[in-house]
Order: C-alpha cells, then structure tokens, then sequence
C-alpha cells in the first residue's frame, strides 16, 4: 500500500505538486495520466527517492518512507531506514539506464548480489529466468549497447524485476521506442500484470495500454488530481472538461479515428 | 680523501648544526658540502665534483681530519636555503661576501679575489673595455647591449650606473648570448669568462683585460668565501686557521688553486677581513 | 602562527623590502605575458582548430603533427629556440609569442572538442538554410563552439600565470625570479618566496571563483 | 657537429640517467597524482559539506601556488619544522600534490558528467554509495577523464624539470650540462626537444590504449585513427605547472 | 517536381536504398510510412543534399540536384549549382536544430537576409508574418530554449518558410513532442498545405495527419516502396501483408480503437 498524506513539492518558487493525497492499495494498476508538465513524473520520483517532497508524508505499508512525523515535527528518516523501505521499490525508466559498463546479466543481478546479498550462482539462475520472460536469453552475455531500444527497455525491467519489488514503477517506459517495437514492451508489461500481483504505477502516454492494464487511471494536471476513475470510465465517459480536452488532444477526433478499417 | 658526488641524498647527509658539530664531522670523517656547478670553482666534470674551492675544501677539511670531502649538487638558489635547513655543512661555491648577506650566514675569511672583465666577440668590434666605457658610448648615442647576470654583482654595478641591461640564467647563456650577437657584452667575474673563453676556443668571444669597477668613485673589489650556517662557529674558526696557512703566501695559494687558472690577483690581501666586508667597507 | 613564523625566522622588514619588487614584476612581466599570452592563444587556437577542420588533408595533417609537437615538448626549449632563432625580437616579446603559440595548442583542443559539440542537427539546419561556409561558422558553429571554451581559457590563462618563471631562461625576469634574486643578493629566501606564492593564490583563486561560476552559467543557458 | 656528436656520445650514459630519473618521475609523480586526484575529486563531488570543503581548499591551494614555491617550502622549509624528507620523495610529493590538485578536478567534472539516469537507475536498485561508485559511476567516469588525465600527465612530464631546484639530477640537468660543451641550441633544441616529444608519446600511446579499453567496456567503439593520433581526444580545461 | 532515378545509397556495406524510382509532382503532398529503418529519413536527407546518393540521379524540375550524367558518366554538379537549387527546398527536422545563440526572429530571417539578400527591414517584415502564422508573434525577440516543444517546432517551419521553398521536407516533425502538443503544430502544417502549393515530403508516424494532409502514401520496406496509394485506400484496404502487418503494428488492434467515445 502507498499511501500520499498532504504531499507538496516545489522547485523553488514553482510548486509542482500541491496538498496530493491519494492511495495505492496492494496489488494496484495505477495509471498516471495527464499532460505534459502537470507532476506525473515526480509522483514516481518522489516514491523511488529520487526527490524529497517539500511537505508532506509517504507511507509504504504503513511505514513513513523519507519523512515521520515525531513530536509533532517532520524530521527525515535515517538514511538505513529509508534504504530498507526503498528496497521494496522497483523503476523502469523511459531511458533505460542500463548500465553500459556491464553485459546483460550483470546488469540484472549487481543488485541481487550487493544489495540483497544473494549468491552469484542464485542471482544468475533467478536472472535467466527473467530474460526468458522477456525473451532475451540468448543475450545474456552482451552488451547493452547492442541491443535495440526494445531490448535494452525488456532487459531494464527484468533488472527492476531481479529485487523482487512489491512496487513497481513504470515512466513512459516506451516513449523512447520505435512504434513498431512499443507493442512487445507493452506485452510484457501485461504479461507481468497477469501473472504476478505487484503494485505497478505506471505514467504513459498509451491509452491503449492505459485501459487495458489498469484498474484505476488518475488525470492530472497542474499537480493536483482532477479526476479519477476506472479506465473504463475515464476513456468512455470523463467528467470534467479537462480531461476530456486532453483526451480529444491525445487520442484525436472522435470521427477521424483510425483503425476502422 | 676522495670526494664523491651525493646528489641525491637526503639532508641527513650533514651533521646537525651548532656545538659539538666539528667533533662530529671529526668523528663521522666526512663532510658534505653544497656547490652549485660553476667553473672553474666547484662544478662536476665527469661525474666528479672538482675546482678550485673544492680544492681548497679538500685540503683544508683533510688537515682538519675530515677525509672525505661529500658534495651536493645544488641550484644557485638553493644553496643558502638548504645550508639553513641542514641538507649541507658548508657551501663551497666562491660566494661573493655582502652585507646583506653577512645578516643571514657566516662567511670564512676571504677566500678569492674578484675582479671583472666583459666577454664580447672576437675582435671587440665595439672596442669595449670596462663598463665605464659602454656607458659612455650609450650616452655617445651608440646602441650597445650588455648582458649580466641575473641577480649577480655586476647586475648591481650596471644598476648603479644606470644601464639598461639584459639578463641571463647562468654563464654559458651570457657567452651563447655574445657569441649569437645578442649582446654586445657580457659582464662578469673575470675568473669566470677567461676559464670559459679558453674552455670554448670554437666561440667567437674573447675577453678584455680584468678591470676594478668603480662607483661614486669607489673601487668595487669582491671577495668570496665559503659559507656555514649560523651558530657553527668552531667548525668555521678552525676552517679560516686551516685557510690562513694557504693565504699565507702566493706558493702555497697557487699550489691548491692554481690549475684552475688562478693567478696571484685572486689571492686575498692579508689585512681584508671578512668583518669589514661586511660593514661595507671598500676592499681596498 | 606567531610560533611558525618564529621557528621559520620570519623577518617583517624583508618582508617589506621585497613586496614592491615582487607586485612590480608580478603586473609589468607575469601578468602582462599572461594577459597578451591568452589573447594569442585564444585566437590562434581557434586558427588552428578551424584549419584542422576546413584546410586540405595534408595541410590539416601537417598542422595537427606541429601542433601536437610544440604541445608535448616543455615550453623552455621553446623559448631558448625562439630566443636564438629570432635575434631581431627581444625575449618579452618572444615570450609573448612563445606562450601564445604553446597554449594555442591547447586551446585548439579546446576548440575542437567545442565545434565538436555543437550538434550535427545544427550543420544540417545551416545546410537546409543554404547558408554560406563562412556565415555558417561566424553566425552558427563558432559562437556556440565559443561559450563551452571560455572556462578553458580561464584554466589555461591560469596555468600559464604558474610558467612565467621558464622566461628567465632568454632573460626576462619575472615575479619568481625577481623573488629568487632578491633571496641570492640578501640569502633571504623564505619572505619572497612564501609571498611569491600568496600572490599567485590571491591572484589564481578569483579567477577559478570567476570560471567556475561561468561555468555554471553557460551550462544553465545551452 | 661532429664534436658535438662526440660531446653527445660522450654525454650519453649520463643522459641515459638523467631520463631514467624524469622517467621514474614522471611515473612516481603520476601515480600520486592519480591517487590524490581520486581522493580529492570523490571528496569534492561527496554530498557532504565536511568532506567537500577540506578537499576544495586543498585543491585551490596547491593549484593556486606554484610548483617552485612547493617545491622550495618542502624541501628548504619543511626541515626547519622538522619533517626532512629525500629530495626524490619531496619532488614525488610536490608533483603529486601540485598535478594531484588539478587532476581532481577532472575527476570531479568526469564523476559529474555521468548522466543523471545513471545515478538514478543506482538509487531505484538501491544500491548503497560505495557501490555506486566503485561500480556503476567510477567505470564510466573513468572512460571520460583518461584524455584530460593524459594531458596532465604530459604536462606533469614537462614539470619534472623543475625538480633540479632540489638536486635532483633530471634530464634537463644534463641537458644543461651538455650545453656546456655544446651549445644550447644543439643541447635543449634538438636532443631536449626530441626526447622530451619521444616521452610524451609513448605515454600518449599507453594512455590511449586505457582509453581505448576503458570504451569498449563501455560498449563504445573506437577507431583505430584515434588509437594512433597523439591527440588526446577532448581537451583539458585546465593543467599546469 | 522531384524524380528519383535509379537511386541507391549504402554506408559502407549496408544498402539503405535500392533502385529507387519514383517522382512527386508540383503540389504534391506525399507521405512516407513505413517501419524504422526502412529509409524514409534518408530519401529527405538526399533531396535536402545532407547526403549524397551512391547512384543515380535526383531531378529537382528536371535539372540534375547533386549529380548529373555526363558523357555517360555520373560526375558531381559544382557547388554553385548544387546552392542554387538547394535554395528552393526547405526542412523541418524532428529535433527542431534552431540555433540556440539567436533570438527567434533572427533564427528566422538569417536565411533570407544572408542568403537571398533582402534587407533587414523586409525579411522581418515578412517574418513577422509567418510567426503570426505560426502563432508566434509575441515571441519574436525570445530566447528560443525558453520556449516549449511545440513553439520551437512552430519557430522552426517559420524559418523553413521565410526561404519561400518550392519544396518542403518534413521528417517527424511532431515526435519530439508532447502529445497534447502535437495537434498545435499539426494544425498549423495543414493549414500551410491548405493555403499554398508548395510541394510536401512528409515522414511520419501519425497516420491520421498522413490521412488528411496527404494526396499520397508511400509505404516503405527495407529501403524500397512496397505500396502506393491515396491514403483513403492505404488506411483502409492495404494490400501488401507487410503494410497491412505495419498499420496494425502502428494503430492496435481495430477492436481495441480508443476514441470512440
Ligand atoms: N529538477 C527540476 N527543477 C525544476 N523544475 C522541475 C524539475 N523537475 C521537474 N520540474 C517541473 O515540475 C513540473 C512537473 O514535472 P513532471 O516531470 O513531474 O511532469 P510530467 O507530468 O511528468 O510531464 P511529462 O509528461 O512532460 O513527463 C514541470 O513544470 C517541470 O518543469
Ligand atoms: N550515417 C549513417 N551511417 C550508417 N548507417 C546509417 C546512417 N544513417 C542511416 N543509416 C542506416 O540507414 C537505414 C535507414 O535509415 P533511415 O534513418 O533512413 O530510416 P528511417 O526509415 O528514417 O527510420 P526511423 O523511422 O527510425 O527514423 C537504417 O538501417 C540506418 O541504420
Ligand atoms: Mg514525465
Ligand atoms: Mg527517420
């Protein structure tokens, strides 16, 4: 469960996200949607750490994730702690981030053997099982580099998969795709979302994905949640007039859709 | 005692400064003494350090009982600084005695004459033959350039007269200076220029008969001497009563220095003390 | 403090005696060479850059060899060179030119690597302009090539403030040296120099403030 | 010439150990500074202030005095407080230290010049910083320094003649003594230039070769062009004696 | 008009076009689909001179671009010529490349003023036109990195613009884009297309503005054209199994279509 009680973020002056409290229940498909600039991203980045909210707590299974309150107080969480919660958190990233000086395997299993301690013989037998998944076995030994966009994107998310995460978080992780290749991303994706009951929050901009894998969409815009419902709601029928702006915008006309052939 | 070269050694080569040193040299049989590479006083031939003040140091530190004469390798500058912190007993390199300096470390008594000559190219096409006369050719309208060293006396003496001068890093690049119609002249220690015009008979450059500068009418005759640290007076006392018995006469002066090309002009007269050089007082 | 300047002897009027010598120096030979210096070689620089880039092949090849040359040999040598091979020129200028030439070559890197960043979509924008080669580099390559060199320049102009010193080899004295003499005319040598150093802290440090916040800057504004 | 040639043979077992001395210089001194430059550069890009400000002002100050100052306040003044060290150890140190200074700062710009999706992608797999470091950030730093480390070490190559203000008996001390029967021209102008560029080339040459390793570890390629040009491959903005 | 005869390019061993023959008539809007890597950007890349072709010819008018047949040989134009027709074909680039060190309305009229020699007062005349056009004209003296995506893009036809080409090559023009944004600059392309006659190669990945914009699709495979057709046949009943295989890539499935709402 992730839960956001008052959360603020500004960048100096700019307040990007403003008094967010929402909740994520176990098991979740939360997708993010809404334009460009309106704090998608930095709802995935304040959970993963990557930033500190201005105010505000986070709570992961009921644990304060960066911040507690204590004395009436908000007082930062000692790093070790943040680190024990953070290791429930996995992300792909709309880059990849692969890193370029390891192949393959080693990319996926660093984090199983330094962080969690496993052996190398059991990080590399867990992590052939992942690129099975996700159908780059025979890579294993390669370079990152030398993979396409979409293999380097399957690799990155069986490397966020080898920590065994509760939660996963998803940053318009096939934006940076081919369109032809976004389809197997988008597969795998639904695969895990099937066969495993991770918490996934996921930004993207495919509304097809969207609806098909989540079961609760948030519309944001100007940092603040304007509405939420099922996708089923959301795309059919929106209520409020900026989010059926935003999806007249992303999706084009009703009458010109595509695909009707 | 032979004298060998320790280029590289630490600053406990030398014995630690003050009372009792001159038993400890005496016990230890070797002294090291700092140079800094000039000809014909103390430089490094082959490997070996030799010249006429480590000629002087060698016999002079063997009666003492020193046998062995250790010398160090050293950039002018370096010298003094490194006597200060103990990487050398004494500094054998025929430093001129000033007052200023006099403040800063102990000179023995004189050991060396100095008189100055200019080196120009063959022939003396400018027909120089003191730094009088290159000033009265400049005043005459006549380009003349002179060449000195950096920071040497005679940098000193053409301040003094209010030359314009231009200058160089050591010897061998005041001669390559004259040689290459740099400079016109060069002017330094006559010891110095008549070693290295005989050394270079290839160069175009000679050199002009040794002179006795004067300023304000006052003859600048310098003298060299050997340097301690300050606080070793015994080990200096009983240097300058070794030096007194080569003074003491021309034979026995030219016997030790000599080969170097050292002529009775260099030996120091017997009443120049290092106390009145110091004052300032004009050699006379 | 007061027991390190007594253990070192440190003498006041020294001191004194030595500063005007040293800040003298340090404006009329370091400062000038360094500033004329830069000037050289952030032009030069730039010549050789765009030469290694736009001349014929061999041109650029033979260019590249010498730059590369005078970049890995030490700018003594350089200097004695120079100092013999030019009778006609007195050594401040030829130290002028001799530091120029030297850092040119790297400078020229400098550029370089900066033309070298300037994107290939920025080429291609200038190509489906029509834009002429030379409003190309004047108007689009160098003045955004030039932004990422100017902290650059700062460090080099810097560095070669700290090799003024090897000018007294063809007889100019500088600060260090003019220190170093003082120190053999009186065997005080401490004072000048401890104070050879504080001046080119006092005089380094504001400049790597300045670069460092430019650098900032530009990085902010690209 | 020919009495040069032969003033040259003559010289030649002297100069021989005058190279081996700015050699063993210039790899003593390199690798202190490559030590130090590591130490100081991480210190200067840590997060916290009590590690970044002692390495800053380390950094300014030995890159803000000159190496002759160094040099003369370790080996002339160091003992007058007590600390007396070899002439070989002080000329080391003073190159470390002086290189070591400004080679942190291209530790520190390469460190930070890894991209940001690196150092995100470690906190997403929680890894603590140590690891980050010595595995995701280093490697990668580390192919991007080699060129500008390449360049300080040619530049800390041409410093090592500084070190005969020490009695150090380097290379260009024997140059110097070989002007004396020669001429300078000849001495510093043909034999000095020519062994000091041979150096610095095979020194580029095995620097480039890191580079070249360091890349394809990295998965990047590169050319066999850029493996023989003595060119370092981006510049240093900055380096000096 | 634009002929390609018997056009092939290769780098190095890789042949990204092979034997290409096709034209574009004056008027003409033709788009180009197809999946990555299969040549689009290089067909523009080659009428833009930004490479050269390995064989064969390229007639812009009927007068030979880069290249033309001499005495039965193929030898290079002189630059002069090949910069005289260059002046009639303008580009939009996906990346947008306007030149950071000028302010957009320089960006704009340095063309026209270096290259064709207006005076300063008229070609910001004229410039001045085009970003009302674009909607920009409140923008003129800005900074162009301090302006969003779509505004850069629209800065960006502006300046292709203001060279009055008889030729516009536009290469995913709207890819670097959010999605919202992505209608702004579109609308703005087809309203240029509406209001002039200005020719049009068009690669893209929207099908519904290759749909409306274009009298032609050209659908790329492997450097070749597989197919031809009017869109509304393309879209609707492609024939060849890799173009039918490619829009269903690109659209989704015809039963999953969003935007029926
Ligand atoms: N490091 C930062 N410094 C300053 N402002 C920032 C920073 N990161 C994000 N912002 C601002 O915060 C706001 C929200 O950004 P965020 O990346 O969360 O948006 P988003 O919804 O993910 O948009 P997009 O769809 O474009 O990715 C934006 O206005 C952005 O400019
Ligand atoms: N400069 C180059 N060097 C080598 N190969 C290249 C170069 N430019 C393009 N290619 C290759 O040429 C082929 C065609 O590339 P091109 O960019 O024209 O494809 P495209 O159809 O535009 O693809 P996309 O939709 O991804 O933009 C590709 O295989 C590409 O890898
Ligand atoms: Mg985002
Ligand atoms: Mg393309």
């Amino acid at each position: 469960m992730i839960e956001f009680r008052d959360i603020e973020k500004s960048y100096g002056d700019h307040l990007v996200l403003h008094e967010l409290n929402f909740s994520v229940a176990k098991g979740d498909r939360v997708t993010l949607i809404g334009p460009s600039g309106s704090g998608k991203t930095t709802i995935l980045r304040l959970v993963m750490t990557l930033e500190e909210a201005t105010d505000g707590y986070i709570f992961i299974d009921g644990q304060p994730l960066t911040h507690e309150e204590r004395g009436g107080k908000r007082v930062a969480r000692s790093k070790k702690d943040q680190k024990d919660i953070r290791k429930r958190i996995g992300m792909v990233f709309q880059q990849f981030n692969l890193f370029p000086n390891m192949s393959v395997l080693e990319n996926i299993i660093e984090a199983p053997v330094h962080v969690l301690g496993q052996s190398k013989a059991e990080a590399t037998t867990r992590a052939m099982e992942l690129l099975e998944k996700v159908g780059l076995a025979d890579k294993a030994e390669q370079h990152p580099t030398s993979l396409s966009g979409g293999q380097q994107q399957r690799v990155a998310i069986a490397r966020a998969l080898a920590l065994d995460p509760e939660i996963l978080l998803l940053d318009e992780v096939t934006s940076a795709l081919d369109p032809e290749i976004v389809g197997e991303v988008l597969g795998i994706l639904r695969n895990i979302a099937e066969t495993t009951d991770i918490t996934m929050l996921i930004v993207t901009h495919e509304m097809q994905f969207a609806r098909d894998v989540s079961n609760r969409v948030l519309m944001f815009d100007g940092g603040k949640i304007v509405e939420e419902a099922p996708p089923s709601v959301m795309f059919s029928d929106p209520k409020h007039q900026r989010t059926k702006d935003f999806l007249h915008a992303v999706l084009g006309d009703a009458e010109g859709t595509i695909g009707t052939h | 005692g032979g004298t060998t070269t320790t280029e590289s050694e630490g600053g406990s080569a030398a014995a630690p400064a003050g009372e009792g040193k001159l038993q400890a040299l005496k016990d230890k049989g070797s002294i090291t003494v700092a140079i800094a590479g000039e000809a014909p006083y103390s430089y490094e031939e082959n490997g070996e350090a030799t010249g006429a003040t480590i000629a002087l140091a060698k016999k002079i530190f063997g009666d003492m009982g020193i046998a062995e004469v250790n010398t160090v390798l050293v950039d002018w500058n370096g010298l003094i600084p490194g006597l200060t912190a103990g990487r050398s007993d004494a500094v054998s390199a025929g430093m001129s005695i000033l007052p200023d300096r006099c403040a800063n470390a102990d000179f023995a008594d004189p050991e060396i004459m100095y008189t100055t000559t200019l080196m120009v190219q063959k022939g003396n096409p400018k027909g120089l033959t003191d730094l009088d006369s290159v000033k009265a050719k400049i005043d005459a309208g006549e380009k003349i350039k002179l060449a000195v060293l950096a920071g040497g006396i005679e940098a000193g003496y053409a301040k003094a007269l209010d030359l314009d001068v231009q200058s160089v890093p050591d010897a061998q690049t005041g001669m390559d200076t004259v040689d290459n119609g740099r400079a016109d002249a060069f002017a330094m220690t006559a010891i110095s220029l008549n070693f290295m015009a005989e050394q270079n008979p290839d160069a175009n450059v000679e050199t002009t008969d040794a002179f006795v500068q004067e300023i304000d009418g006052v003859p600048q005759i310098g003298a060299g001497s050997t340097v301690f640290a300050q606080g070793d007076d015994e080990l200096r006392e009983a240097y300058n009563e070794g030096l007194a018995k080569i003074t003491e006469s021309e034979e026995s002066y030219l016997e030790v220095v000599g080969e170097y090309g050292f002529t009775a002009e260099n030996l120091p007269p017997k009443d120049l003390t290092t106390e009145e050089l110091c004052k300032g007082a004009p050699a006379k | 403090m007061i027991s390190i300047t007594t253990a070192l002897d440190w003498n006041w009027d020294t001191t004194w005696d030595v500063l005007p010598t040293l800040l003298s120096t340090f404006l009329k030979v370091t400062l000038l060479v360094t500033v004329l210096s830069t000037l050289i070689a952030a032009l030069l620089g730039l010549v050789i850059a765009m030469t290694l880039r736009l001349a014929p092949k061999p041109i650029a090849v033979t260019v590249k060899w010498i730059a590369n040359f005078i970049r890995m040999t030490p700018i003594v040598v350089q200097l004695l060179f120079a100092y013999y091979a030019f009778l006609s020129l007195d050594g401040i200028t030829i130290g002028i030119l001799i530091f120029g030439i030297h850092y040119s070559t790297y400078m020229s890197e400098v550029y370089r690597a900066g033309i070298d960043a300037v994107p290939q979509g920025q080429w291609e924008a200038t190509t489906a302009l029509s834009m002429s080669t030379r409003r190309t580099w004047t108007a689009v390559i160098i003045p955004q090539a030039l932004r990422a060199t100017i902290p650059a320049l700062g460090n080099y102009a810097v560095s070669m403030f700290k090799d003024t010193p090897f000018l007294l080899v063809i007889g100019v004295v500088e600060m260090v040296n003019a220190g170093l003499i003082f120190g053999g005319n009186t065997y005080r040598y401490i004072e000048p120099l401890t104070l050879v150093g504080i001046i080119f802290l006092l005089a380094s440090y504001p400049t790597s403030l300045l670069i460092g916040r430019l650098e900032k800057r530009l990085a902010f504004n690209t | 010439m020919d009495e040069k040639l032969a003033a040259l043979v003559e010289a030649m077992p002297r100069l021989l150990d005058g190279i081996s001395v700015t050699v063993q210089l210039t790899v003593l001194g390199g690798l202190a500074a490559f030590a130090l430059s590591v130490a100081l550069g991480l210190a200067a890009t840590h997060p916290s202030k009590a590690a970044r400000i002692p390495a800053r002002i380390i950094i300014e100050f030995f890159r803000g005095t000159s190496l002759v100052v160094q040099l003369f306040w370790l080996f002339y003044v160091m003992p007058l407080l007590g600390v007396d060290m070899h002439p070989l150890v002080v000329g080391v140190l003073a190159l470390g230290l002086n290189y070591g200074a400004y080679g942190a700062e291209v530790v520190r710009g390469s460190i930070n010049s890894v991209a940001t999706g690196q150092w995100e992608a470690t906190t997403a797999l929680s890894m603590g910083s140590f690891q980050r470091m010595r595995r995701v950030i280093f490697p990668q730093a580390w192919a991007l320094m080699i060129p500008s480390l390449n360049n300080l070490l040619i530049h800390l190559m041409k410093g090592t003649a500084i070190v005969s203000f020490i009695t150090i008996a380097d290379f260009t001390y024997h140059l110097d003594q070989l002007k004396r029967v020669t001429d300078t021209v000849f001495s510093y102008g043909v034999i000095g230039l020519l062994s000091y560029f041979v150096i610095a080339l095979i020194l580029t040459f095995i620097m480039n070769a890191l580079e070249r390793r360091a890349k394809r570890r990295l998965g990047q390629g590169i050319t066999l062009k850029s493996v023989l040009s003595p060119a370092p491959a981006t510049a240093t903005p900055g380096g000096g004696a």
